[in-house]
C-alpha cells in the first residue's frame, strides 16, 4: 500500500511535506524545465518587497566548506511586477504558492500583506523577519522577540491567509522569538533562515562577498537547524516547516522526526536542480520500505 | 537538461590548462556557441556548488566497440584555478560527471556580409571555437588571442585549421606580439573601416576595452561574461551584472546565467 | 630573509600564532609523537574543573557535512590531577601552555583561577563561559553579557596572569558579550567555541548523542567564525585569538587578516595530528612568498 | 605514526565485505595483533574524520619490478556500512591513502600452555587473523565465528590455513550450525574444562556475552572494542567505555583509542 504523504499545515492541505525555499527557487519558473512542480508539497516565491529592490553588488556568492554563503540582498521585482508578471504562471501550476515578503517598518510589513492577501494565486505568506544581508533590513525584527511580535502582529491583522513566520538563527533563544511569533498570531513556523557568515580572499586581502558578510545555507548548516526545529517543536504549539542543509530524504525525515510537519529545500536546488521532487519521492520510497502508513505518524517521533 | 555524463578524455593542452571530452544525450548537438555547462565535480559535498564552463566544442563521438551507435560528445577546455578545476583534472576516462546544460544564451551570429573578429583572452578562448566553427561557414573570421604569456595561448591550431586567420599577443611577448591582444584588433578595424562585427570572451578589463573600442566605431559587438553561479538556471541572483540602465534607484540586473552570459556590449552597463 | 613570525598577546610573546584548542589536545602529551611542541605558538589543556568530571554517556561524537559534533560533558582529570599527574609534562615543553578551565559559579570560576595562578607551568588562563554541552554548565554565563561580566570580574581578582575569555557563539550579539568582559578586565578574547548542533539516526528514530545536542566545530563552522572576529576586533580594543574550522594555512590566515592577532586549530588535528605545526610551517611559507615580513603587519588588514 | 599508503589490492570477499591490501613503512611490520589504524578515506572533507579500522593482517609486499626492494603491507577487513566505507571499496589499486597507526592497545598473548578460543561476530574477525597467525606459534586455537548470514562469515579458509579449527554459527542457519556462536564456545569450554583463554571481537551484545561466559568460569577473557572515534590517540574523549568501577561520582572512563581497543573483560563496567 503507497504511504500517505500528506500533511495539513497551517489550514493548508499538501500532497506531500517538500516544498523549495524563497530565493533557491526564483518565482517557481525558473526551474520548470526540471522539476515537476506538481510532484511537491509547495514552492516559495522569492521575498518580496514594495518597491523593486536592485540587492547588492556582485560578488553576491561563494562557496564555503560544505555549504554557501549569499549576499543577494533581497533583489526582486516588486509586489506590482509580481502581479503583473509572475502570478499568471502560478495559475498554471495545480501546487500551493507561499509567497515570502520582507519590508523595513512593522508598516511596511502590513501593507505588503495586505496586498498578498488579495491574490488568490497564493495560498499563503511567509514573512522574512530575518534576512541577514541588507544592513537596514530584517534584522532587528528577527533578533527581538518584541519587534518580532509587533511585526507578526501587524501582518496578522492584514491577512486571512495562513500566516508562517521564518525565524532567523542568529539569536542566544530561538524559543522566545517562536514564542513571541506565536502569541501575536502566527499560524506556522519555518525555520532556519542562513546564519551570517563572512569569507575572506586571502590574496587580495579583501571580503569575497562585495556585502562583507552573507547568509550561510548549505549542508554545513543542518546540525544547527535541526537542534533549533527539536527546540522550538517541544516549546511552542505551533505546525513548524524545517529548513537548513536538507540534501536528501534521510535529512528531510530527520527534520521531521525533530518536530516539523513540512520541509523546505533550498542551496539542495542549486545542485540537483530537482532535488525536491526526488526528495518527495524517496520519503515515499522510505515509507513504504520501512512500513510506515503515513508520513504524519513521523512529525516529533523523535526518542529522547 | 541534466545528464550524467561518461569521460571520454582528459588531457593538457598547455601548462595549466585542460581539455576534456564528455558524452551527451542527442538533444545536446543543438547546443549553441557560447552556451555553457554546470559540472558537477564530485558526488559529496566538498565541493558543493557546480562549476559552470564555456562549450569548446560540439562533436560525435564513435565507440570503438563493433556495433556500438554514435552518440555526441562535447568538450569544455579549463584551466585549474582552485579545487574543483584541480579534481576535475584528476579525472580519469570512463569516470561519470553529471551535467546540467547546455545553459543560458549564445551568440547571434550575425549578417553574413561582415567580416567576424573573435576576440579571446586566455581560457576565454573556450567558447569561441565552436562559435568560430559556425561562422567560417558564411564569413571571414579571424582570431586575436591574447594572453599573459606563451603558456595562456592555447589551441590556436584547431582555429586555423578552420580557416581562421590568428593573430596572437602576449603581455610578456613570449608569442606572437608583445602587448595586448586589442592592438592588433584596432589595426584590423582601422584597415576594413568597421565593416566587421566583434565576438569577446576574456578578462573583465579586456571586454571592457573591446566593448569601447567597437562603441567608437559603432560596430556590433557581443561579450560573453563570467559570475559567481549558484544555480545557472536564473534562480538565485547570485551571477548578475548591472545592465546599461542600472542604478540604485532604477535597478537594472541582468542574470550571466540565464540572460546571458553573451551580451551584446551595449547592453551592459560598464562603468559599474 | 625569514619572517617575522612572533606575536604578542595578552603579555605572552609566541614563537608564532599557532595554538592547539582546548579539548582537542588533551594535555599536551596525547599528540606529542606527532607533533613538534616547539613548533607551535601555544597549547591550550583541556577544560578543567575543580573536582574531577565523569563527561557525558556515549556516543559523545559524531560526523556532519564538514563538520563534528562533540559531547564530552567536560571530562576531565580535575585540578587535583592535573597537578599531580600532567603538569610535569608541561615543564618539559618550551612553549607556553594554557590552561582552559570552567566551573559552575562565579566563586567556583574564581577558585579555580586563584589555583591555576599558582602553577609556575600555567603561562595563560583560558575561561570557558561557553560550554554548550553541560546542562547545568557555562551556558548561562557565556551568553549573558552581566553574568559574564560577573564571572569574568571574578577571575581577573584571582589572577594576575594573562586571562583569556573564550567566547560562545549562540548568542544575538557576540560584540555585547565581548565588550561586557573586556569591561570586567580580560586581557584577550578566544572566539569561537562550538556552536549548538544536533544530529539524528532516522533509523532509530533517536538522537545519535547519548547528550542529544552536542557542540559543533570544523571546517563547516569557519564562515560564523571569521565573521564574530572581524565583527569584535572592530569594536573591541582587545587582542584575539581566531577559533573555528581552521584546516590550513590559508584558513589561519584569513583570521589574522579579519583582526585576530592569534589562532587556535582544533577539529583539524584529528584529522591530521600534525596539522598546528604544519599550518604554523605553511604561514611562514605564504609570508615569505608574498614578501610580508612579519605576520603582525597582516592582523586587521581586511580591506572592507 | 602517520603516512601514505599506496594501495595495493582492493576487492570484495564476501557480498558488503572487501578486503584491502597497502603498503607501509618499516616501522609498521612490529604492529601487534588488536592494534587499529585510522584512515583518511579522501584528501576532501567529505568525508572529514577519519576512519578507524583492525588490522588483519602484516606481511611482505614484493614489487613484480626487477631489482624493487621489499616492503611491509598491511591489510585491513572492511564491511561497508556508510559514506566512509563505500568511498573506500571505490578506490583502486595505486591510490594513495592516509594511515595513522599502528594505534592502541593489542591482545596480550598469555601463557602458551592454555588452548586459545577466539570469538569472532561478523567482520569482529578482522583483527583476529594477526592474533591467530601469532597464538598458532605455541598453543592450539580454535575459532567460533558468527554471524546473521552466511555472507557475515569472512576469511574462514585463512584462519584453517593456518591450522586453526573452525566452528561456525549463522542466525538464520544458512552457514554452520544454527544460532549464536557463543553456545559452541560453551560446549568447548565445557569439554576442557576451563582450560583455556578467550579473544573476542564483534557486537557488543556478543562481547557482553562471551564477557559473562567467561567470568562464570574465571577464564581470562580479552575483547576488541568498537567507538566512535575522531583523533584516535587519547586527546578528544569521544570513544571512552566505562571501565568497571565506574559511576557518576567516580567516574572511571576508558579511551576505546589510547588503553584499548583491547581490554581485559573484567576491566570494563558492563552493566552502563
Ligand atoms: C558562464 C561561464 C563560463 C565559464 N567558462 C569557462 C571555461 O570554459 N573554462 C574555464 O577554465 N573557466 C570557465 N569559467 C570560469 C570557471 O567557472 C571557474 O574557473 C571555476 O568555476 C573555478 O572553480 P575552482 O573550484 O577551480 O576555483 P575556486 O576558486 O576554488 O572556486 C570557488 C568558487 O568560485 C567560483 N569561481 C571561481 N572563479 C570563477 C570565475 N572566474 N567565474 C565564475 N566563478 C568562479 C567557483 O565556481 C566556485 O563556486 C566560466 C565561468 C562562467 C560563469
Ligand atoms: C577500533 C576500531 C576498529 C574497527 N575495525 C573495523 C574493521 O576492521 N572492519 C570494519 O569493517 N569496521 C571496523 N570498525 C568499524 C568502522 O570504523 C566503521 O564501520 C566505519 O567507521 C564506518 O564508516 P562509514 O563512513 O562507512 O559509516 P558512517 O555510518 O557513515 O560513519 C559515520 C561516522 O560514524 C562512525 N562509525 C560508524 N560506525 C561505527 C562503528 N561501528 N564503530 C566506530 N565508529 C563508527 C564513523 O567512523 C564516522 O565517524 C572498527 C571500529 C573501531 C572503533
Ligand atoms: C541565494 C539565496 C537566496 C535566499 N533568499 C531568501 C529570501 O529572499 N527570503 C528568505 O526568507 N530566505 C531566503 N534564503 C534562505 C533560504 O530560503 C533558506 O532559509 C536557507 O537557504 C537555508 O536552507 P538551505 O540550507 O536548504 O539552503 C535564501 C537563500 C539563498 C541560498
Ligand atoms: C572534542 C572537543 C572537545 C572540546 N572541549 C573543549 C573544552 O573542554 N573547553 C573549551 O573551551 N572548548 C572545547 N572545545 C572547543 C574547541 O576548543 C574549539 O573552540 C572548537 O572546536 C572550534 O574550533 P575547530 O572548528 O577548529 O574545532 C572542544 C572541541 C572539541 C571538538
Ligand atoms: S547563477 Fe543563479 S541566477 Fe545565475
Ligand atoms: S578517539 Fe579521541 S580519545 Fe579516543
Amino acid at each position: 500500500m503507497k504511504p500517505d504523504m500528506t500533511v495539513n499545515i497551517a489550514g493548508m492541505s499538501l500532497r506531500n511535506p517538500v516544498m523549495t525555499a524563497s530565493g533557491t527557487f526564483g518565482y517557481g519558473q525558473e526551474f520548470a524545465e526540471y522539476v515537476d512542480l506538481e510532484k511537491i508539497g509547495a514552492f516559495v516565491t522569492k521575498g518580496l518587497s514594495l518597491k523593486p529592490r536592485a540587492g547588492n553588488p556582485t560578488p553576491r556568492i561563494v562557496e564555503t566548506p560544505g555549504g554557501m554563503l549569499n549576499a543577494i540582498g533581497l533583489q526582486n521585482v516588486g509586489i506590482d511586477a509580481f502581479i503583473a508578471k509572475k502570478v499568471p504562471f502560478l495559475r498554471t501550476v495545480n501546487t500551493p504558492a507561499i509567497a515570502n515578503f520582507f519590508g523595513y517598518t512593522s508598516e511596511e510589513y502590513a501593507e505588503l500583506a495586505l496586498r498578498l492577501d488579495s491574490i488568490p494565486e497564493i495560498a499563503a505568506l511567509e514573512v522574512n523577519i530575518s534576512c541577514p544581508n541588507v544592513k537596514q533590513g530584517g534584522i532587528v525584527f528577527g533578533t527581538d522577540p518584541k519587534c518580532a511580535f509587533d511585526v507578526v502582529a501587524a501582518c496578522r491583522k492584514s491577512t486571512t491567509k495562513p500566516l508562517i513566520v521564518k525565524l532567523s538563527p542568529n539569536v542566544t533563544d530561538v524559543v522566545a522569538m517562536a514564542q513571541a511569533c506565536a502569541d501575536a498570531g502566527a499560524d506556522a513556523l519555518s525555520l532556519i533562515n542562513t546564519l551570517t557568515g563572512m569569507a575572506i580572499d586571502l590574496q587580495r586581502r579583501k571580503p569575497i562577498l562585495a556585502n562583507v558578510t552573507g547568509g550561510f545555507s548549505g549542508p554545513a548548516i543542518k546540525p544547527i537547524a535541526l537542534r533549533m526545529v527539536w527546540q522550538v517543536a517541544r516549546a511552542v504549539k505551533l505546525p513548524i516547516i524545517g529548513i537548513g542543509g536538507i540534501m536528501n530524504a534521510t535529512d528531510a525525515l530527520e527534520f521531521i522526526l525533530a518536530g516539523a510537519t513540512a520541509v523546505q529545500v533550498g542551496t539542495a536546488s542549486f545542485i540537483n536542480p530537482n532535488a525536491a521532487e526526488q526528495i518527495a519521492l524517496d520519503m515515499e520510497a522510505w515509507l513504504t520500505k520501512n512500513n510506515v502508513g503515513s508520513v504524519q505518524s513521523l512529525i516529533g517521533a523523535l526518542e529522547c | 537538461m541534466q545528464f550524467k555524463a561518461m569521460i571520454l578524455s582528459n588531457a593538457e593542452v598547455s601548462p595549466g590548462y585542460w581539455r576534456m571530452r564528455l558524452t551527451a544525450p542527442q538533444e545536446f548537438a543543438a547546443a549553441k556557441p557560447g552556451q555553457f555547462v554546470m559540472v558537477r565535480v564530485s558526488g559529496t559535498i566538498d565541493p558543493l556548488l557546480r562549476r559552470p564552463f564555456g562549450i569548446f566544442d560540439v562533436a560525435v563521438h564513435v565507440p570503438a566497440q563493433a556495433g556500438a551507435v554514435e552518440q555526441p560528445c562535447f568538450d569544455i577546455l579549463y584551466r585549474v584555478v582552485g579545487k574543483g578545476t584541480a579534481m576535475l583534472s584528476a579525472l580519469h576516462a570512463t569516470d561519470l560527471v553529471d551535467i546540467l546544460g547546455p545553459l543560458g544564451r549564445g551568440f547571434e551570429l550575425g549578417s553574413p556580409t561582415e567580416e567576424k573578429l573573435i576576440v579571446g583572452g586566455g581560457v576565454g578562448l573556450a567558447p569561441l571555437y565552436l562559435l568560430a566553427k559556425e561562422l567560417v561557414k558564411q564569413s571571414p573570421v579571424r582570431l586575436f588571442a591574447g594572453g599573459r604569456t606563451r603558456d595562456d595561448i592555447l589551441c590556436i591550431t584547431e582555429f586555423e585549421r578552420l580557416g581562421v586567420e590568428c593573430y596572437v599577443a602576449t603581455e610578456d611577448g613570449s608569442l606572437g606580439e608583445c602587448g595586448l591582444v586589442t592592438e592588433a584588433l584596432v589595426r584590423r578595424l582601422d584597415l576594413v573601416q568597421g565593416q566587421a562585427s566583434i565576438f569577446a570572451c576574456g578578462p573583465h578589463g579586456m571586454l571592457n576595452a573591446v566593448a569601447g573600442i567597437a562603441e567608437k566605431r559603432s560596430i556590433p559587438c557581443q561579450v560573453s561574461l563570467e559570475g559567481y553561479m549558484a544555480c545557472g538556471v536564473g534562480a538565485c541572483l547570485g551571477c548578475v551584472t548591472p545592465g546599461s540602465n542600472h542604478s540604485t534607484e532604477t535597478p537594472d540586473f541582468r542574470c550571466v546565467c540565464a540572460e546571458g552570459p553573451v551580451f551584446d556590449a551595449n547592453e551592459l552597463g560598464w562603468g559599474c
